[in-house]
């Protein structure tokens, strides 16, 4: 079966053509890779390819298709993109600009909240702000909105990735 | 002598006072904040007291408790760190009163020290270099041109009420001094309603050095050479490195002097750390004292081959130093960088979060000083500098060389750290150089940008190995194949087994 | 010049010398049998190339394979490390057929050295002290008396054709000669129907004491001062330290003399150690050479302050050494331990398996030389050693404190280590006070044996962080408490992060 | 409830009174206990009783109810005795000497199988012999046994804990 790859900004198509132990064949677009693969670690990888040898750290970022991927010097965001995946990308872009969610990538505590439940906001209105190692973060709407439901209030304290305010 | 030190501060720097505390057979005790119950230091530690919420002002800054823990704990000394209050004359004189031993100075010489207008006064009259300027508001165009010529250009006027730039004027060229003078009063007046300037002499190419100096109880004073930080952002220091590429053992032995005659213009005693503003030409300025422990105290531990927590554990013994100037000296070169969690690469935004793993550099010539393990989150409340990395060569250019190795195997995964940035800073020409100014990353940002190391390969690995790893989840979600059929026994076996594993 | 190395080699060595290698800017292939996979050189490598099953004699031994490999990867250049093809007189010589350069003494050195009686030929020769004793068998009653008065007492008389004690006859006094001579010589014909005998001086206390010296391709050779390696266990280095406790000024130089003179009997190029056995007055004896790195030259380094990897590899460039005798000091004290896999207290038993968890020691002089990491499977084909931790202090005094406080914060979990029975050596009073010889071990049982350094509190502490986590589990076990209801968006929400976490 | 809990060879009574987030209150005999235990590693427990610090380290055994604790230079075997250990303890005995199931405590490899399915041996005699890191281990009964099934064969590798013969 072959899958949808998201690397940064291009879309690669992948598909796993054998494997065989650590022995694994990759179609990657037009090319074929034949690597040794192997988590040493959680999270880790050691690849040999072509007797060179790569080391590859995986983070999951928001679910468990999404990847930050480091290697050397570089990083990657990775996505792997199912039926499911597509389908919600489409219905974001439908929606137009904003996430359905609005949630602090980082962990930190909500200094304002500037809206309640059935607010009416407009495109570009500060909707919470969260402050963490005293730099402080505005989070806005890109469109004219309604405030569905804010799931915290001033004072709490967030983890990475928190919902806070439930837009429609 | 001292039994027991409360150690009253967190992160690496607790840390690496306790492991001098432990070498030297002297117990320790560690305070923490709610957000600090996992902390390493806390792990270290002998004894371990909660002082209170986690922001610094209730928990960490709150001498009456700190104060409170270290009599019920029985230590006979508190060991301030660097921060909090390492550099806080009231609560030196508060351990004064109560008896317990302050490991730093005494309160006259931190708040001397502490106060801009005094200690440029005491280093006058020291005889120690300072900025030349003028330390009093000038009002009049006549005694400002007089005070110009007197300093000598290049020269920086500042408005005296002012900030922000405004009625700011360099002046490099004699022709534009009574022009610039005019200006700069006329700006100040329409912004800030009062005309009256400043004069500093202008260091156009200003290099940060900074000696490291020990006084005993004794009045006994040395200096353990400098430190060149001049690699900043914000001034906030990035990259130390000892010797400093710039020095002249001419100089270096002048401005040890200076460096010793500060610290003894204030009765000095314990560790502290004399800033000079150096220019291209080596000439020199007193530009403040940090009566404290630095941050990157450690690259002279190494090049100079001394414990200097030990040595403050001593002077604050009452032992007199054990060496005197001439036994000291420099051997090879050492270079820190200081590992932040933070995403470099998009306006150095502090990146919290929990470490989910973590591979430290080993190896000849590297010290490693952090405080941070796998599944610690790091907390939001204070500063998000993960470890310091330090390395040792024989030379400079080895020492780069392993630094850039050590950073090369060094992987932080969970947060978002600066190491790419560093890594990318010891390839900056000038940096390899050694000739670089405080301007260094203001001026290198062409070569401080992201770049692509590897080739598409790479690009085309990374993304393989995330899939291969997405395949092999999903495979795990399926049913278990049936076990082997291994007779009855067996797989009684293996049933109570897997009730014994829950 | 050399740009590609390949490391013959595995574990905590071939990371070691890799780590040179990338600080030179020379690429490094590794090699990996079987069982070596997911081994740290293999990560740590720019190429890794597969050469066998995990016997050494099937891999790592394999010299066609390796040469194969060099070949392959264009590597100009092999080094050897430590065991495996390291002192291999073949090798090197088809290294040298093959045009690669091996990284390491040509096979003259190896060979020479690698003879015992040879060696000790070579070495009588070239006027380096030598064990006195005889070399040929002596069958004859006289011959031995007078053999033993010209060496002197005390004596070991030795079955020339035996083994296991018997024959074997110590003589500490005149009167006791004729009679030990022809006690051994008829338990000898007894044992093994020959009564021909060895006479060898006898030490009563044995220091194993080495050189590491230095030699290049044009003559040059310098020594870097001793290591002193008397703590020992079966024949195994257990602790090494430099300066020796017992070494003096005087003798040091001697006897780095001799070890430059050794070196220079057989033209020898590149790193290698010179052992000599020393008695409690200091007198010296050649043991044998050591053609290649020791386990222990990390002590060397960091008190030389040299990088004997890169020394070895800038030799085999053919580039003259670049510092003289007199250029080279020692400054501090270093020790280094090894940390095994194995069961300390059960007979020293191999203890593979699989890492956990390890924590590092971290901070100032503090040196780790290691290969393992969290998860990694300790291969049972090899050597069990898992690290080497090398600590450096001013003083021997403050390098046992540095290296107890390292031990002390050194965790390795999932496989047993001797990290307990190192910390218990540096608390023996012979190992405090520097007075011990190689029956070190042996003499001080009583020190060694498991203690409890921990109150019945710490017995109940542990038992209640078992059962306390024995119900933490349990509790997961339970069904999960219901989430709370956040109206529909926020449960559509939910249930969508629960399929897209899988 | 109260639980057995076996520490080398001695056997306590424990009993959890409380727990309020990290703060618990166990009782151990005769002993309470109050302590701050916090799980800061996977294994690695920081705990402060009465404002010491100590670091245990909890490497599981051979199930979930035996551990290895490591303390500062300690090491204790604990055992969780609840009502099913106690049974298989008690049938153990009347068992006589014998494990049911010879396993190797360690990683090694099957260098010799001295029996086959359905062969008696008497006590004492060997049964499989193991190696690792070129030290072989040789694994007897100690009573007169049969031989129920063989689950290894020589040259296999074998994984710590790993049943090799199953006894009856």
């Amino acid at each position: 079966m072959s899958y949808e790859i998201k690397i940064n900004d291009r879309i690669a198509q992948a598909e796993l053509l054998s494997r065989n132990g650590n022995q694994i064949q990759v179609m990657l677009d037009d090319k074929l890779y034949e690597l040794d693969i192997m988590e040493v670690e959680r999270g880790v990888y050691s690849i040999i390819h072509n007797n060179s040898s790569f080391n590859v750290e995986l983070v999951e970022a928001k679910n468990a298709k999404s990847y930050t991927v480091n290697t050397l010097y570089e990083s990657f965001d990775v996505q792997i993109i199912d039926a499911e995946s597509k389908y919600l990308m489409n219905r974001k872009k439908d929606d137009g600009e904003d996430d359905l969610v609005i949630a602090s990538p980082m962990p930190g505590k909500v200094v304002k909240v500037l809206v309640k439940d059935g607010d009416q906001v407009k495109a570009g209105e500060t909707v919470v702000v969260v402050s963490a190692m005293k730099m402080e973060s505005e989070y806005k709407v890109k469109q004219d909105r309604l405030i569905k439901k804010v799931l915290v209030k001033e004072g709490d304290t967030v983890t990475g990735d928190q919902p806070m305010v439930i837009i429609e | 002598m001292i039994k027991k030190v409360l150690v009253a501060n967190r992160g690496e720097i607790a840390v690496r006072i306790m492991r001098s505390c432990r070498e030297m057979g002297i117990k320790t005790v560690g305070v923490f904040s709610e957000a600090d119950r996992s902390a390493m230091h806390v792990r270290y530690a002998d004894e371990a007291y909660f002082i209170g919420p986690s922001p610094s002002a209730e928990s960490y800054l709150r001498m009456d408790r700190i104060m409170e823990v270290a009599k019920q704990s029985g230590a006979d000394a508190i060991h301030p760190g660097y921060g909090f209050l390492s550099e806080n004359a009231s609560f030196s004189a508060l351990c004064q009163k109560e008896g317990i031993s302050f490991i730093g100075p005494d309160p006259y010489a931190i708040e001397t020290m502490g106060d801009k207008i005094t200690a440029r006064k005491t280093m006058i009259a020291a005889n120690v270099p300072v900025v030349p300027g003028t330390t009093e508001p000038i009002t009049d165009l006549k005694k400002a041109v007089e005070v110009i010529q007197e300093i000598g250009l290049p020269v920086m006027i500042k408005a005296s009420a002012g900030g922000g730039g405004k009625g700011m004027r360099l002046v490099k060229e004699a022709s534009k001094i009574v022009e610039a003078v005019s200006a700069a009063r006329s700006e100040a007046k329409a912004a800030f309603g009062d005309d009256a300037v400043y004069i500093e002499k202008y260091i156009a190419s200003p290099h940060h050095i900074e000696f490291q100096i020990l006084g005993d109880k004794h009045g006994n004073v040395v200096h353990l050479f400098e430190r060149e930080c001049s690699v900043q952002r914000r001034h906030q220091k990035v990259v130390e490195e000892t010797p400093s590429p710039i020095m002249t053992p001419e100089v270096r032995a002048r401005m040890g002097e200076a460096a010793v005659a500060a610290a003894k213009a204030v009765n000095y005693h314990g560790a502290g750390t004399i800033e000079f503003i150096v220019d291209d030409n080596l000439n020199y300025y007193f530009l403040e004292m940090n009566t404290r422990l630095q941050v990157e105290h450690p690259i002279t531990e190494r090049v100079v081959g001394v414990d200097l927590v030990k040595q403050q554990i001593n002077i604050a013994n009452g032992l007199p130093l054990k060496f005197k100037q001439e036994d000291l000296k420099q051997s090879g070169h050492a270079i820190e960088v200081r590992i932040y969690a933070e995403d470099s690469d998009n306006n150095f935004m502090p990146s919290p979060g929990t470490i989910k793993h973590i591979t430290e550099p080993l190896g000849l010539g590297v010290r490693h000083d952090g405080y941070a393990y796998e599944g610690y989150e790091i907390p939001m409340y204070y500063d998000p500098m993960i470890s310091k990395l330090i390395v040792w060569g024989e030379t400079r250019e080895e020492a780069i060389a392993r630094l850039k190795r050590a950073l090369y195997n060094y992987k932080i995964t969970g947060v978002k750290t600066s190491i790419p940035y560093l890594h990318r800073i010891l390839e900056v020409p000038a940096f390899v150089e050694g000739s670089y100014n405080t301007h260094f990353i203001e001026e290198n940002q062409q070569y401080l940008q992201p770049r692509t190391n590897c080739s598409g390969r790479c690009e085309d690995i990374a993304a393989i190995t995330a899939f291969f790893d997405y395949l092999t989840k999903l495979e795990k979600l399926q049913p278990a194949v049936p076990t082997k059929e291994l007779g009855s026994s067996w797989k009684d076996f293996g049933r109570k087994r897997s009730i014994l594993r829950l």
